[in-house]
């Protein structure tokens, strides 16, 4: 149900279109060197237009994602060479992103010639000249965005390349998880314990807050404790306990040790219990997440259960195989796929709310003035919600995947995560929720880090 | 409701003859907002900037756009024009018609609805910007001055006699640097500790500078005008207040034989030691790493000989903390030890030319007599070779050393004075002696003093008995050559004291790859760095010469003082906001800050409960780069004059109009 | 590991007291020293004189030769050919232009998986000295040696990556472990002319004037090499150095392969000591049994 | 008079008669592993077994839908029009849960003042029910005072029958289809009542109390909500997947050239949806926002129209993230006052 | 010498960049410090030496560099190479001359290397390897001193050290193909 507007421009008349660059610069050095192309005389040109900003730290995503709502055909960022930022840091910050940004866009099918980088200096006149004509000429060969909202092929949602496994019986620490469960709250360790509890469908687990040491019978633990509980820590209504005790699994230690990293919780108001988990159920098989998970027991805890635990090797590609999959796509079939998922997005937000690392008191996806994301549940907004949530999730997401397991639409946002973490690990060296006292990769930087893809 | 006034400059015909102004003209009044808009021959001019402030005045405008040239040409003339009509500096923009648009685009349809967009997109902006009030920050009118070599001492004395106090920081035990080192000084010959002895007193006692020698700056709190800087004054070992610099410890150290850093290696001295005998301050320091007593436990020797009972083995570093409103970085340089290249080997009678200036000073290990280290011998043929590191992007450092040229040719007069019988021969790739006198001194040094000058580089030096043989070439002449020699000066290449790097990034001061501290500007901010209230002073920031690095030490003297000449500081209020409501203190913005500028501050409610701590900008120290703005998720940080909002608008203009 | 010999043309020719030395030490030393089935010359300097393609791809041809043979190393004793085929390697896999035009020339996909290994790495780093030490027989104690490494084994040094291009001392380390005594000196890695040796010979024997001279001021009793050009030069080239500069040295010039299987217990003649021009056996008469 | 009855082979060859007849169609498919509202053009396409993820509400009433755009002059503003409603369309295999979801729709955007693009699009559509005879574990319709045949909301119901299908026409839009239909219908007459009592005794038992309405209301002030709303988390689910939520936000996106104006679906699980311009809010937390949706479906609406604004679907207890049962809470909060 | 407009000529253009292509060097980063002369074995033997070359083909003095004997003598040593501040690698600009002037007729005279590198390489075309008896012999023929090293040989022979009759390796095709390929794929490209 695509929205045709005045803010997307319609299909252009391919004969008499001409290419549409906006430039993204930087004051001190790309701007410079543009004047200085104009000093010197040096022609490029007409179709691009620069948007002035004060340092290629300034450039934010959001701004490239709107200038393509706003009918643009390409975008070019630029800034200063590595060791010139008029601040110092700013364009190495900048890179990073720039870097992860590049992947993103690539891994969607958008094509290489549409988003361009380069470090052009105020001292490069001829070559902001040559940057610019040659990406005016990439775009004239990709020829113009091609709406294609709605209608796309179907193709299968998921890989078939590693087939559903069995989930293993699940481990035996009831009696213990409620016996520490009680310890803790008959010796005001904790005010509250989050763990999980009889859900009110056959089969299912749900999030369970247990306040008293008598209600710990209602704690249980089975295959379907899905729920990934350090999302609870930043709500008020679990807060307003006092101390927490959190029930955690590998996985959802590790989403505790991002909120410590970003000074979202304090080490001593949460108490953690790890309970060793060799996988859980979704959709009747094994989540995928657990395939490739390496360690039964948490990292980060104060107590952990003891259970024997059964070898489970680490075996298959898990997520890595399905990119893998992805990737082999073509650019524009991996667009047409992604943008068939992105469709569907009903703008519910339960990704949102599920994620414990999506924890912003107003996220920016609900900001009016200036609008961040549009709003309407269309090719346009959704993509761009979908892009700003994999984006602030990179270097960052711990890869639990509650976010693609209460999609009501089946979109496939674990694989943008695991995608950005996959860049992530091989360009920063990074992999989020092991050690709480490093920087996100995303607020750090070295001086050797790649840009192959900058100009 | 935003009434818009746009200006459209001819610029002569710079502008006119690629773009149809009349045209843009009459189009731009038709963008949504604009209540007026006209082209002028040269809006720069005063008719053209009262165009402006007549048109504000009359039709009550609420922002301005000047088409004309690039902002960075302008934007201040425009700023000032529309400041004049009683309209907020910040509330004008520029379309740069010029040199994006006119200068570069020959086709005049396309230029001209280039030119309109470019209008479009900068009226859409100015609508939403917002008036802004430069910010005031208070001064703290005391200056730290890091280094007490020449540019160091130099700095301080300026701002001190200047009437302003100063706290000047020396890692050394004493001041003096590498000029205290030297012998004489090209081209005059003066000796160099004659002038910079009185220098070194005058610091030691002058009431307005505050002395820390064998001390480090160990962090840097705080903004322009408004610094912490935290200073660890290292164990000397010797109380300085009981001290009489009688040097009765340091005859008694059976520790005699420590390579003396003073004299670049070429002298000794023991483990308690006064670095030079005018030392300032002239009090001993016992070097914990050679010293028996902390190496084993036992001696106290020094101890038993002091008269004073001065020596204080349990002394321990301290940490004093001080305010400044200042920063003059002058840390200085180094020069790379003769062993860069393994084809030259390392043999003891091949130095660099700092050992060589020891052994040509007066006060030197050998009293001014060259000599050589293998043998103590008066060496009778001296090879030396310019550019030994410096000029070699392959296995040295590309650029060049800047002083290297002259220095040699002194060494080599020097040399033949001491030995009249002696054959200097200088290996060199260029002659670059730009300064003052400087070349006449060359020409005297080659055709007067006679030394042989060879233009080319040396590929080996190889021991071959009492003699060292040097094989080089003439490429004048297009001839390789063998020299023996008793002596061979490298001039090493010039590279920025070791721990400058860290100390710049504790100043926030960008340096580049080898490590020299980087200027805000290299041709008009050539002291002055990225950091406000930090300036650079000599050969940390490239190698130059004396005179160079005095006149440059001036310089940052004055921007100082400049600085200090207002009780408040302004500055431009392009800085980052917080918007308290949205903060989730997550403090990304604090680790990706190259300035430091993020605070955490705590807000609490009427009672004084603490309700949340949330991030804040500190504006005096925000450089308005933005990039806190970009990391922060819930964008709850924006920067005044580059708002989000702005730029969204900016690119909602982009479309076609 | 498994490791095929190419010993290059010269040692099946006026080296070939090279081959046969170097075949008595790993012998002794249980090191495996099968020769390159079907090996080709390297090309040698005329080859890249002449074309920067037809030298790498002669080289080349020998690598896939290892390669196709499940050889995990070539290990060459030449240091004429050690460079060349170390050089094709390196430039193969740093040159992907060159790469390619070289595969096409192959008709076959580069043989990067082949390392190539110099005779004295081979001591050094996989046999390793302790061992060696272990093994000798007879320490050549007293005899004061000149390591001569020239040209080809150390330069260009980002290319070879063979010890310290200007002091290099591998040489000296495995003489050392067989119990001589190396003297220091400045002509290590001098050039001695080789591949003028036939065209200019004039200036081969100013070169090797200059070499024996400073070996012998030194003190060294032998010179000992590691490349069967430079064997000739300095041992062949004595007599032409007597007639032209009136300088007679009698410095013999052996391969360290010979010193090595001396210290090892090897004969004269199964070392090939009777093959040189100006005769090692009287000055190391103390250590031939 | 024509019938009220007939009898067809399946609800397949219903839907087959109804493309042959040139209709435009939209029944469940199965898209991207689960069950969606989409365009058909072969019967074979459409999947009439089980519940559809989200409800049939979107073709009334779209997640996004342009009231009007607008173009800037220098001076004034030209007004451009809003979507075109899209044609007539036959939506297929309604389950009998969600044709009343649209019944309650339809006196929601109905009523003075009337909401005329959601009645644009309402009156292009005829609604084909088919009865439900696999319930699933979340189904409560009988909960709330429906049956799985219930005819509320459609123009003809569908219900299978031990062989073929009966067809009940509802109203005259059902008629209307019907005379399209020709042969494929045979005039006739079935009881569905032992078809009702299947799917009846195949359903979990869920029942709301008595007096919900008034028990909910005097727990307004209830301290107990905190607990039940906090494992919430807060997103849109429910209200999205529900046949009966109906709230939206209208926003305006515009850039220089002009603009238009939107209504989205908005939710009120979402802490943005009572949020003021000043920043106030008054329902603060979670606990709030969960007591308005449980008052508003169970309290508010039945005590103004005589039943509840849930149709028993059971999609919200399905889809909940975190497990949310709002049929459970809403009966505990009210016993809790009991 | 070449005078200035020889030097900006687009003949001695075309020639330093056909050097710089051969030889993959930047020629024009030689900036003359003579560290090259300095440190090698053969510049005293030449009337030309390696910085100055260096210097003629940056003026593209095609005819002087082709001519010059010098080209002919380096031996190879990458003495150079390892102390070049530019990290050029001149026996690649030496090897480039060379080719250069065996392709376009300067070596047809020249008695020394280039008449040697001409034998050696037939031989390994004849062979697949080097037969260094009768390369010597060969070239001592061709370079009309025939006499020259004659002591040496029956000598050598006598310890062994030469076969009369030269080897010839089982991979023999593979190295013809190897030279028919090479020759082809360059000659496509000249």
């Amino acid at each position: 149900m695509s929205t045709e507007t005045l803010l997307t421009p319609s299909a252009p008349d391919t004969a008499t279109w001409k290419p549409r660059l906006v430039a993204f610069v930087c004051n001190w050095c790309t701007y410079t060197g543009a004047d200085l192309a104009g000093t010197s005389r040096t022609e490029y040109p007409a179709n691009v237009r620069i948007v002035r900003l004060p340092c290629s730290g300034r450039i934010d995503p959001h701004f490239i994602i709107r200038a393509f709502e706003q009918g643009a055909d390409g975008v070019l960022v630029s800034g200063c060479h590595p060791g010139d930022c008029h601040y110092t840091a700013g364009n190495y910050h900048a890179r990073r992103k720039f870097m992860v940004l590049h992947a993103l866009a690539e891994f969607l099918g958008i094509e290489p010639e549409r988003l361009q980088f380069s470090w052009v200096s105020a001292a490069e006149g001829r070559k902001w000249a040559d940057v610019v004509s040659d990406v005016v000429a990439g775009l004239l060969r990709v020829g113009p965005v091609q709406p294609t909202w709605g209608g796309a092929g179907e193709l299968p949602v998921r890989s078939l390349s590693e087939p559903p496994r069995p989930v293993p019986e699940p481990l035996d620490v009831v009696g213990e998880l409620r016996a520490t469960a009680q310890r803790w709250l008959s010796d005001c360790r904790v005010d509250v314990f989050v763990g999980y509890g009889q859900g009110s469908l056959p089969g299912r687990l749900r999030p369970a807050f247990i306040t008293s040491p008598d209600e710990v019978d209602q704690l249980v633990w089975n295959e379907h404790a899905v729920n990934n509980l350090a999302t609870y820590l930043t709500r008020g209504l679990v807060k307003r306990h006092g101390r927490v005790g959190l029930l955690v699994k590998s996985c959802d230690a590790r989403a505790v040790v991002g909120l410590l990293q970003e000074r979202q919780i304090e080490r001593e108001q949460v108490t953690l219990l790890g309970v060793p988990c060799i996988g859980v159920e979704v959709d009747g098989a094994l989540a995928p997440k657990c395939h490739t998970c390496d360690s039964a027991w948490p990292a980060l805890v104060d107590e952990v259960l003891s259970a024997e635990v059964p070898l489970t090797p680490v075996d298959g590609e898990g997520l890595a195989a399905e990119i893998a999959w992805v990737e082999k796509m073509s650019p524009a079939q991996r667009r047409a796929w992604w943008q068939a998922q992105f469709d569907r997005c009903l703008r519910c937000y339960a990704c949102r709310a599920v994620c414990p690392l999506c924890y912003c008191s107003q996220c920016i996806a609900d900001q009016s003035r200036p609008q961040w994301v549009s709003k309407s549940s269309d090719g346009r907004g959704n993509l761009a919600w979908n892009l700003v949530r994999a984006f602030h999730l990179a270097g960052r997401c711990v890869g639990c995947g509650e976010c693609t397991r209460v999609c009501p639409s089946n979109i496939r946002l674990d694989l943008l995560n695991a995608k950005l973490a996959q860049v992530v690990r091989d360009e920063f060296g990074y992999v989020a929720g092991g050690d709480p006292d490093l920087p996100p990769p995303l607020t750090t930087y070295l001086l050797e880090d790649h840009e192959e893809f900058i100009r | 409701m935003a009434r818009i006034g746009v200006f459209i400059c001819h610029c002569g015909e710079n502008i006119a003859r690629n773009v149809d102004v009349d045209r843009v003209a009459e189009a731009a009044a038709q963008i949504p907002g604009v209540a007026h808009a006209e082209s002028y021959r040269y809006m720069c001019s005063d008719p053209g900037q009262r165009k402006i402030r007549e048109a504000i005045v009359a039709q009550g405008l609420t922002g301005i756009v000047v088409a004309a040239c690039s902002p960075h040409m302008h934007e201040n003339t425009f700023q000032n024009a529309v400041e004049g009509a009683g309209l907020n500096r910040y509330l004008c923009e520029m379309a740069n018609l010029r040199e994006h648009c006119s200068w570069v685009h020959s086709d005049r349809e396309e230029a001209t609805s280039k030119a309109l967009e470019l209008i479009a997109i900068m009226v859409e902006k100015v609508k939403r910007n917002q008036p802004l009030a430069p910010i005031r920050v208070p001064m703290t009118k005391r200056a730290l001055v890091i280094g007490g070599g020449i540019a160091g001492i130099q700095a301080a004395l300026d701002i001190a006699n200047a009437g302003r106090d100063v706290v000047l920081v020396e890692r050394e035990p004493s001041i003096g640097g590498h000029m205290a080192q030297l012998s004489e000084t090209f081209p005059t010959l003066d000796c160099s500790q004659c002038i910079m002895t009185p220098r070194m007193v005058e610091v030691k006692n002058h009431p307005r500078i505050q002395l820390y020698t064998y001390a480090e700056v160990e962090a840097v709190d705080g903004y322009v005008g408004n610094f912490t800087v935290t200073i660890r004054r290292r164990a000397r070992s010797v109380d300085e207040s009981k001290c009489t610099g009688c040097g009765a410890c340091t005859q008694r150290c059976p520790q005699k034989k420590i390579a003396s850093e003073f004299d670049a290696g070429m002298g000794q001295r023991p483990a308690i030691f006064i670095p030079f005998a005018q030392a300032v301050p002239n009090l001993p320091v016992i070097d914990r790493t050679r010293c028996t007593m902390f190496l084993k436990g036992k001696c106290g020797l020094c101890a038993k000989a002091c008269p004073a009972g001065c020596i204080d083995y349990e002394q321990t570093d301290t940490l004093v903390t001080e305010e400044v409103g200042a920063i003059v970085m002058a840390t200085g340089f180094d020069v790379q030890p003769p062993t860069l290249y393994p084809e030259y080997g390392s043999d003891p009678d091949i130095i660099n030319g700092l050992q060589f200036e020891r052994l040509l000073s007066a006060s030197g290990p050998t009293a001014g007599e060259p000599r050589r280290p293998s043998n103590g011998e008066v060496p009778r043929s001296v090879v030396f070779v310019a550019c030994a590191g410096s000029r070699d992007p392959a296995r040295g450092v590309p650029y060049c050393s800047s002083i290297c040229c002259m220095y040699t040719a002194k060494h080599a007069l020097l040399y033949k004075h001491k030995v009249h019988d002696g054959q200097a021969y200088v290996f060199y790739m260029d002659i670059r002696a730009a300064g003052k006198n400087y070349d006449a001194f060359v020409h005297r040094v080659i055709a007067e003093e006679g030394a042989q000058y060879l233009r080319g580089r040396v590929s080996r030096i190889y021991r071959d008995g009492d003699q060292l043989v040097v094989r080089g070439a003439d490429t004048l002449s297009g001839t390789a050559l063998t020299i023996r020699a008793d002596l061979v000066v490298l001039a090493t290449a010039v590279t920025p004291r070791p721990g400058s790097d860290a100390l710049a990034q504790k100043l926030s001061v960008p340096y580049d790859a080898f490590g020299f501290a980087s200027e805000a500007h290299p041709k008009l901010r050539p002291v002055e760095t990225n950091t406000a209230g930090v300036f650079l002073a000599g050969t940390c920031q490239a190698p130059r010469d004396i005179p160079d690095t005095v006149a440059q030490a001036g310089g940052c003297a004055a921007k100082v003082l400049a600085l200090f000449s207002a009780d408040q500081l302004e500055r431009e209020p392009v800085v980052s906001r917080v918007n308290e409501a949205t903060c989730v203190a997550c403090f990304d913005c604090e680790r990706v800050c190259p300035f430091h500028a993020p605070e955490h501050r705590e807000l609490r409610n009427r009672a004084g409960d603490l309700l949340r701590v949330v991030s804040h900008i500190n504006e005096g120290v925000c450089a308005g780069c933005g990039l806190c703005v970009v990391t922060c998720r819930s964008h709850s940080i924006d920067l005044a004059g580059f708002s989000d909002e702005q730029t969204f608008a900016e690119i909602g203009a982009l479309a076609p109009f | 590991m498994s490791v095929a010999f190419y010993p290059g043309c010269s040692l099946h020719g006026t080296g070939n007291d090279y081959a046969q030395s170097a075949h008595a030490v790993c012998q002794r030393l249980g090191l495996d020293l099968t020769e390159l089935e079907g090996w080709t010359c390297c090309g040698s300097t005329p080859a890249h004189n002449t074309s920067a393609l037809l030298s790498v791809a002669l080289s080349a041809q020998n690598l896939r030769l290892a390669s196709d043979q499940q050889r995990d190393s070539l290990v060459v004793a030449c240091a004429a050919c050690f460079n060349r085929l170390r050089s094709a390697r390196h430039e193969m896999a740093h040159d992907e232009v060159l790469r390619g035009r070289v595969e096409h020339v192959l008709e076959a996909p580069a043989p990067l998986d082949v390392r190539v290994d110099h005779l004295l790495e081979l001591l050094l780093d996989t046999y390793g000295l302790d061992a060696l030490a272990a093994r000798v027989r007879r320490p050549l104690t007293g005899l004061k040696v000149a390591c001569y490494y020239g040209c080809l084994l150390v330069r260009p040094p980002e290319v070879m990556a063979f010890d310290d291009a200007e002091h290099p001392t591998s040489m000296d380390r495995v003489l050392a472990a067989c119990g001589a005594e190396t003297v220091d000196w400045p002509g290590k890695t001098e050039c001695c002319g080789a591949n003028l040796s036939l065209s200019r010979s004039d200036i081969v024997v100013s070169l090797v004037d200059r070499l024996l001279d400073q070996a012998k001021r030194a003190g060294a009793d032998v010179v000992a090499v590691a490349c069967p050009l430079c064997q000739a030069n300095l041992d062949v080239r004595q007599t032409d150095v007597t007639a032209q500069t009136g300088h007679r040295y009698d410095l013999p010039a052996v391969y360290f392969t010979q010193l090595v299987g001396l210290a090892l217990g090897a004969g004269a003649d199964e070392l090939g000591l009777d093959k040189s021009f100006v005769d090692s056996r009287p000055t190391l008469a103390g250590w031939l049994s | 008079m024509s019938p009220t009855t007939y009898l067809a082979d399946s609800a397949q060859a219903v839907l087959t008669a109804i493309l042959a007849a040139g209709q435009r169609v939209v029944a469940p498919v199965e898209q991207a592993g689960l069950l969606a509202f989409a365009h058909v053009e072969q019967a074979e396409q459409a999947q009439l077994i089980g519940q559809t993820r989200a409800s049939a509400k979107e073709l009334a009433f779209p997640r996004t839908q342009r009231l009007f755009g607008y173009r800037f002059g220098n001076p004034g503003v030209e007004l451009l029009p809003g979507e075109e409603p899209p044609a007539p369309t036959v939506l297929f295999g309604v389950r009998p849960c969600d044709a009343a979801g649209l019944a309650i729709l339809d006196g929601v955007f109905g009523a003075e003042p009337a909401d005329a693009p959601y009645l644009a699009r309402r009156a292009r559509i005829t609604v084909v029910g088919l009865s439900c005879d696999q319930p699933q574990a979340h189904c409560a319709c009988t909960a709330v005072g429906l049956s799985p045949t219930a005819t509320d909301g459609s123009d003809l119901l569908l219900t299978p029958l031990a062989e073929g299908v009966l067809v009940e026409v509802l109203t005259a839009r059902g008629a209307a289809l019907v005379d399209l239909l020709g042969e494929a219908l045979r005039p006739g007459a079935a009881d569905k009542a032992e078809v009702t009592a299947r799917a009846e005794a195949a359903m979990a038992p869920r029942a709301l109390p008595a007096g919900l309405a008034d028990g909910l209301a005097a727990a307004f002030g209830e301290a107990a909500w905190a607990d039940a709303a906090a494992r919430c988390l807060g997103c849109g689910t429910c209200a999205f997947v529900c046949p009966t939520c109906h709230c939206f936000d209208v926003v305006d996106e515009s850039n220089l050239r002009g603009g238009q104006r939107l209504r989205v679906w908005d939710a009120c699980q979402f802490g943005l949806f009572t949020l003021h311009a000043s920043g106030h809010n008054p329902r603060a937390d979670q606990a709030a926002r969960y007591r308005q949706r449980a008052l508003h479906k169970f309290s508010y609406y039945p005590r103004a129209h005589g039943r509840p604004m849930c149709v028993g679907c059971g999609r919200c207890v399905n889809a909940c993230p975190a497990g949310m049962d709002i049929f459970e809470v809403a009966a505990t909060a009210a016993a809790g006052q009991g | 010498m070449p005078t200035a407009s020889d030097i900006a000529s687009e003949a001695a253009l075309a020639f330093r960049a056909r050097i710089e292509h051969l030889s993959g060097q930047t020629v024009s980063s030689c900036y003359q410090c003579g560290k090259c002369t300095a440190g090698c074995p053969v510049a005293s033997e030449m009337d030309t030496d390696p910085a100055r070359v260096m210097r003629l083909v940056q003026l593209g003095a095609r005819e002087r560099v082709l001519r010059d004997e010098a080209i002919w003598l380096c031996a190879s040593c990458e003495t150079c190479v390892s102390r070049c501040p530019q990290a050029c690698r001149l026996p690649r600009v030496m090897d480039a001359l060379r080719a250069v002037a065996e392709q376009d007729g300067y070596a047809r005279d020249n008695r020394g290397a280039a008449l040697l590198n001409r034998l050696f390489l037939a031989q390994i075309r004849a062979f697949g390897r080097v037969h260094e008896m009768s390369l010597v012999a060969g070239f001592n023929l061709a370079s009309r001193r025939p006499l020259r090293d004659v002591t040496k040989g029956p000598s050598m022979m006598r310890k062994g050290k030469l076969h009369l009759l030269p080897q010839r390796s089982a991979n023999l095709p593979a190295v013809r193909r190897i030279f028919e390929r090479v020759q082809e794929l360059e000659g496509s490209e000249t």
